[in-house]
């Protein structure tokens, strides 16, 4: 007898593991955020420390990547979220669709405000 | 010691909504909730309907919910309540088939979902060799009795009742990490789904409920660790 | 309902299960079980499992035999120990390849440990030859039977077994000598279903519960023996039932052999091991009886703890690591239910009724005898702890059950197989449910509740306990037999309360006290004949074993006049009856 | 037969919450905050895309506001909620790859004492540059 759910087939491996490893790096990136923003609070949130800061390439990489994996983190964690609820398969598609523009949208955003210096 | 029972009661075949009922009992600190659960039956209200069998935590009939706690009624006392008033209810997540039955269709079609049995094919003339080492590796995982209290117990389960849940996974690490196994990968499989060992989120409540004290989540966070190398 | 299978198997404890096993893909086959699979009380079982693997030192079948002949008390049909001893290596290996998981030794062999009464020759430095414990039981932990249980209910799920689960079976069809099946009704929704069969088999396990002290669970009501008798099959040898020395104080469950096997003490209240003074050269390793009446003897003259009614089971020398890796259940029940760590403290054992030795009367492959001359009924056969072979005589040795029921369940499976072969279905007598439909019906109708049947079961058990226990007497049997005439006659009176079809335990209750009052009396009966002491059953108002008038098996057959009881003699091959010392 | 199941909602909340669903809980809702708050954060940062235009004035004004002893204290509860989410985080991976699920209640109990002291010191950290002002002020 088999069951009569027996899910997506698909693996949620690669999902689960890119996870722990993007949350992992936010960690990372987070500690180094904060002592840069509360080391000088004054000084560090002006607009002049700003952009001589966003003159260095190095900085621009380390920011797209934190508004890439910071929003996959979060997305994927509210995907885990609404996959706990037993729901209509068209409306879990919908919910990921939305989710996946709404992700590509801020990301898009996220790097004009980067791209911008 | 006088301690107040509020039973929740729920007949399937007439009753829309579940109700509670309340019983006084004189009790010694040593009598085990069964105990009480068979007095009130016996003394009071006949219609008191549950499931019992070997009385000593090793069949797995009697997993109900104790002030909120999922737990077999034999292998809890009363001294090991530490309240006067104690809640009964059925195990949750599961239909209510009366009183504190409930329908395990689902639980064991979960069950044979992982393939529960060993693949392994042209047997030796004398039995198969497994090393000490790796026969500890199942030596939890074959305690499990079936009883229920760890997947009902699960928010995972509540709120998606196609999750297979921890016994189901339970049963899946024992026969994928087993030696003699030829096949892990039938067993690996039927978990891997979205249904499957992907919605444990380590909550750690079924841990809480077994009462053979398996640590499932430990089990569980091997099973992915395996998936893991599986697919990648 | 009407449902149709060429095979209904009742019970799915192991025997059950296992001749399931065999007959799967082969047959129709359905089982039927009053709890769900897993929840039979063969998962219960936890010592181990008896063969001569030779695992751990030298062993051979023949001494397997031997102590099985002796700790029978020479009450066992030899021809049929042969048998399920000869099987055993090859039963046990065919559990391995399906999957149970036996504890290993270092070579990652099944380990083995030692047992009552099991035991291999020594000759001693005097040239004396002696009999010294042997490890001959294969375990896994002290959770043996658990772990057999549950691979056969996986190897029946793998196989697409038919399961009935949570059914109780109320009657047997029987007509014209041959069984066509059976009345069970869904506990789940009250309905009486009719189960029509070219056969069916019994596995409904023991009757230990109509004593007040039992290792037995609340299962364990004798539903088969009594249904099988009031079908008009004799139950065989029913006074042997045997008492474990060591249940836990008080609610009697179970605390493995294998304690002692492990190296346990049983010790007075002046801390001696005071099996020394009943078998010097086993000594906590004799054989249950002898165990229990030592206890039993010690409590009797006083010199239990503090003078009440329990001994101590010491097993504080034997080490954390080796409890917690071979006995982890019974530290959690001693913790649990008594508050005694054994790693620190003795625990508080007495004898509780433990395992039917008799049963219904079988052939060495599982089909029913009608009567002492060996006629069989067609199409209904029993096996496991519901069967007498005799196998177990007067008194069981420790791991033999659990082999029985497989050995058992096994020959069963393939004896019904080959029935099949020729049989076909036989007539469904009309209307095979009414008397069961009436006495259903009328207990729904009962308006007043005059007698409460637990009432009657707790009267029952009470005495059972302390006039057909561990020892017996004519007088108190008698009153025994008194007592239970006159709860028969309550039980008339008794109502249910419960009106709701829809599970129904109550109505359960009812039927299976019903059971208890039947085949109680049966026990009695044949203990007041019984005019010897033989393994289990000890009276106190007879010396010895009486191999002269004795060496034979009851048969209680139900007649109009009551209990008729008649003998066929014991089948001895090889081993002469000699004295039983240890 | 009309089996009864209580809701999702109702379960949850007559369960007997243990240290892993209340760990669980908090992940759970610290993890929504933290990615509500990455788009808002995002959008508050536009205003660096008018640089060209104002020459950062609008962000300026922006960050002075959130300097406010209001938005320092909004600033300290969403440290909270990063402080938990990454402790327990951790947490989560101890559970999941090392032999975490054997500990898992006194790693929630590091996780919970660490996460209070390192809120105060972060309190101290974002207050005290407020408080040397007013002290500055006040002399």
């Amino acid at each position: 007898m088999s069951y009569k759910h027996l899910g997506s087939r698909n693996s949620g491996a690669p999902g689960w593991l890119f996870q722990r490893i993007t949350g992992i790096v936010l960690i990372v990136a987070m500690v180094g955020h904060y002592i840069l923003m509360h080391y000088t609070p004054t000084s560090g949130h002006s607009f002049a420390s700003t952009f001589e800061r966003m003159q260095n390439p190095l900085w621009k990489v380390f920011y797209l990547s934190f508004v890439v994996v910071g929003i996959y983190h979060g997305l994927n964690g509210v995907w885990g979220v609404v996959r706990d609820f037993k729901m209509k398969r068209w409306l879990s598609m919908t919910i990921l669709g939305a989710m996946i523009i709404l992700g590509i949208a801020f990301a898009v955003f996220g790097f004009m405000n980067v791209l911008v210096f | 010691m006088q301690v107040t029972f509020s039973i929740q009661r729920y007949d399937s075949s007439k009753d829309k909504k579940p109700y509670r009922q309340e019983f006084k009992l004189d009790v010694e600190p040593t009598d085990r909730i069964l105990d009480c659960l068979d007095r009130i039956k016996w003394d009071f209200e006949g219609s008191l309907t549950y499931r019992r069998s070997c009385s000593h935590g090793i069949c797995g009939s009697d997993a109900i919910n104790i002030n909120g706690k999922n737990m077999l009624a034999c292998q809890v006392l009363i001294q090991d309540i530490k309240k006067k008033r104690i809640k009964i209810d059925p195990i949750p997540g599961m239909p209510i088939i009366k009183d504190l039955v409930v329908d395990t269709t689902d639980f064991f079609a979960k069950y044979e979902v992982v393939k529960p049995y060993l693949i392994a094919k042209n047997p030796p003339p004398k039995e198969r060799f497994q090393s000490v080492a790796d026969r500890a590796l199942i030596d939890e995982a074959v305690n499990c009795i079936l009883c229920g209290a760890c997947t009902s117990s699960c928010p995972s389960m509540w709120g998606n009742p196609n999750y297979l849940g921890p016994a189901a996974m339970l049963k899946a690490y024992r026969f994928a990490f087993d030696s003699r196994d030829e096949a892990p990968a039938e067993h690996l499989e039927a978990i891997d789904t979205s249904d499957g060992v992907w919605r444990c989120h380590t909550i750690f409540n079924c841990v809480e409920a077994c009462p053979k004290e398996i640590n499932l989540t430990w089990h569980i966070s091997q099973l992915k660790k395996k998936m893991v190398e599986r697919e990648l | 309902m009407i449902h149709k299978h060429d095979v209904l198997i009742v019970g799915a404890g192991l025997a059950g299960l296992r001749a399931a096993v065999e007959l799967a893909g082969k047959a129709d086959v359905a089982v039927l079980s009053k709890v769900f699979p897993t929840r039979s009380h063969s998962g219960a079982a936890q010592g181990g499992i008896a063969a001569a693997l030779g695992n751990e030192e030298e062993d051979h079948v023949e001494w397997h035999i031997f102590d099985t002949v002796k700790g029978s008390d020479y009450l066992g049909d030899q021809d049929a120990i042969e048998m399920m001893v000869s099987e055993a290596p090859e039963v046990i290996i065919e559990l391995e390849h399906m999957g149970v998981p036996f504890s290993r030794t270092k070579e990652g062999k099944i380990a083995q440990r030692q047992f009552g009464g099991h035991t291999r020759p020594k000759v001693g430095a005097d040239g004396k030859e002696t009999r010294v414990a042997i490890q001959r039981a294969c375990y896994a932990a002290d959770r043996t039977g658990h772990v057999i249980l549950h691979t056969l209910y996986e190897q029946c799920v793998k196989h697409n077994v038919h399961f009935y689960s949570e059914y109780y079976v109320v009657s047997l069809i029987v007509k014209d000598g041959v069984c066509r099946g059976l009345v069970a009704f869904d506990i789940q929704t009250g309905e009486l279903h009719t189960f029509h069969a070219k056969a069916v088999m019994f596995g409904t396990g023991g009757y230990g519960r109509a004593w007040k002290i039992t290792s037995n669970a609340y299962a364990n009501t004798g539903d088969g023996v009594a249904i099988a008798y009031r079908a008009g099959i004799p139950l065989e040898d029913m006074e042997f039932v045997q008492f474990h020395p060591t249940g836990l104080w008080k609610l009697g469950i179970l605390v493995t052999e294998g304690a002692r096997g492990e190296g346990g003490y049983l010790k007075n209240k002046n801390g001696e091991r005071f099996m020394k003074n009943y078998a010097p050269t086993v000594m906590e390793l004799a054989p249950r009886d002898m165990v229990t009446r030592s206890i039993t003897t010690e409590i009797l003259e006083g010199r239990g703890i503090d003078g009440k009614d329990y001994v101590h089971l010491d097993l504080t020398h034997v080490g954390e690591a080796t409890l917690k890796e071979r006995l982890p259940e019974i530290i959690g029940f001693a913790k649990t239910y008594v508050g005694v760590d054994p790693v620190k403290a003795p625990i508080p054992i007495q004898p509780t009724a433990h395992y039917s030795m008799g049963g219904i009367p079988t052939s060495l492959f599982g089909e029913v005898y009608l009567d002492e001359k060996g006629t069989i009924l067609t199409g209904f056969y029993a096996a496991g702890e519901c069967a007498c072979i005799s196998v177990h005589g007067a008194n069981r040795l420790g791991t033999n059950s659990l082999l029985d029921g497989v050995v058992h369940g096994r020959r069963t499976g393939k004896q019904i197989a080959k029935f099949l072969q020729t049989a076909e279905f036989s007539e469904l007598p009309e209307n095979a449910d009414t008397a069961d439909r009436a006495r259903i019906d009328e207990l729904f109708a009962s308006t007043n509740f005059k007698e409460s049947y637990h009432h009657i079961k707790d009267t029952l058990r009470d005495n059972m306990m302390a006039k057909a226990g561990v020892y017996r007497n004519e007088k108190d049997l008698k009153e025994m037999k008194q007592i239970i005439h006159e709860l028969r006659e309550k039980y008339k009176n008794v109502g249910l309360r419960d009106k709701s079809k829809n599970f129904n335990t109550e109505l359960m209750e009812v039927l299976e006290l019903g059971h208890l009052l039947e085949f109680s009396e049966v026990v009695v009966e044949g203990a007041i004949a019984r005019q010897e002491c033989r393994g289990a059953h000890w009276r106190t108002d007879f010396e010895k074993r009486d191999d002269t008038n004795w060496m034979k098996h009851t048969f209680a057959f139900r007649t109009e006049k009551g209990i008729e009881l008649k003998y066929k003699p014991v089948t001895v091959t090889k081993y002469q009856p000699m004295e039983r010392k240890y | 037969m009309n089996f009864y199941q209580s809701g999702w909602t109702k379960v949850l909340t007559t369960y007997h919450r243990f240290a892993g669903s209340w760990a669980w809980i908090f992940h759970r809702i610290s993890g929504l905050a933290l990615t509500a708050y990455i788009f808002m954060h995002i959008i508050a940062l536009s205003n660096l895309q008018k640089h060209k235009i104002d020459g950062g004035k609008a962000f300026n004004e922006e960050m002075a506001l959130f300097s406010s002893p209001f938005f320092l204290v909004i600033e300290w509860l969403l440290f909270a909620f990063v402080l938990y989410h990454t402790l327990n985080g951790i947490r989560i991976v101890l559970v999941d790859f090392a032999n975490g699920a054997r500990y898992h209640k006194q790693l929630h109990y590091a996780v919970v004492t660490i996460g209070v002291i390192a809120f105060i010191a972060m309190g101290y950290v974002i207050f005290s540059h407020q408080v040397n002002k007013t002290v500055a002020m006040l002399f």
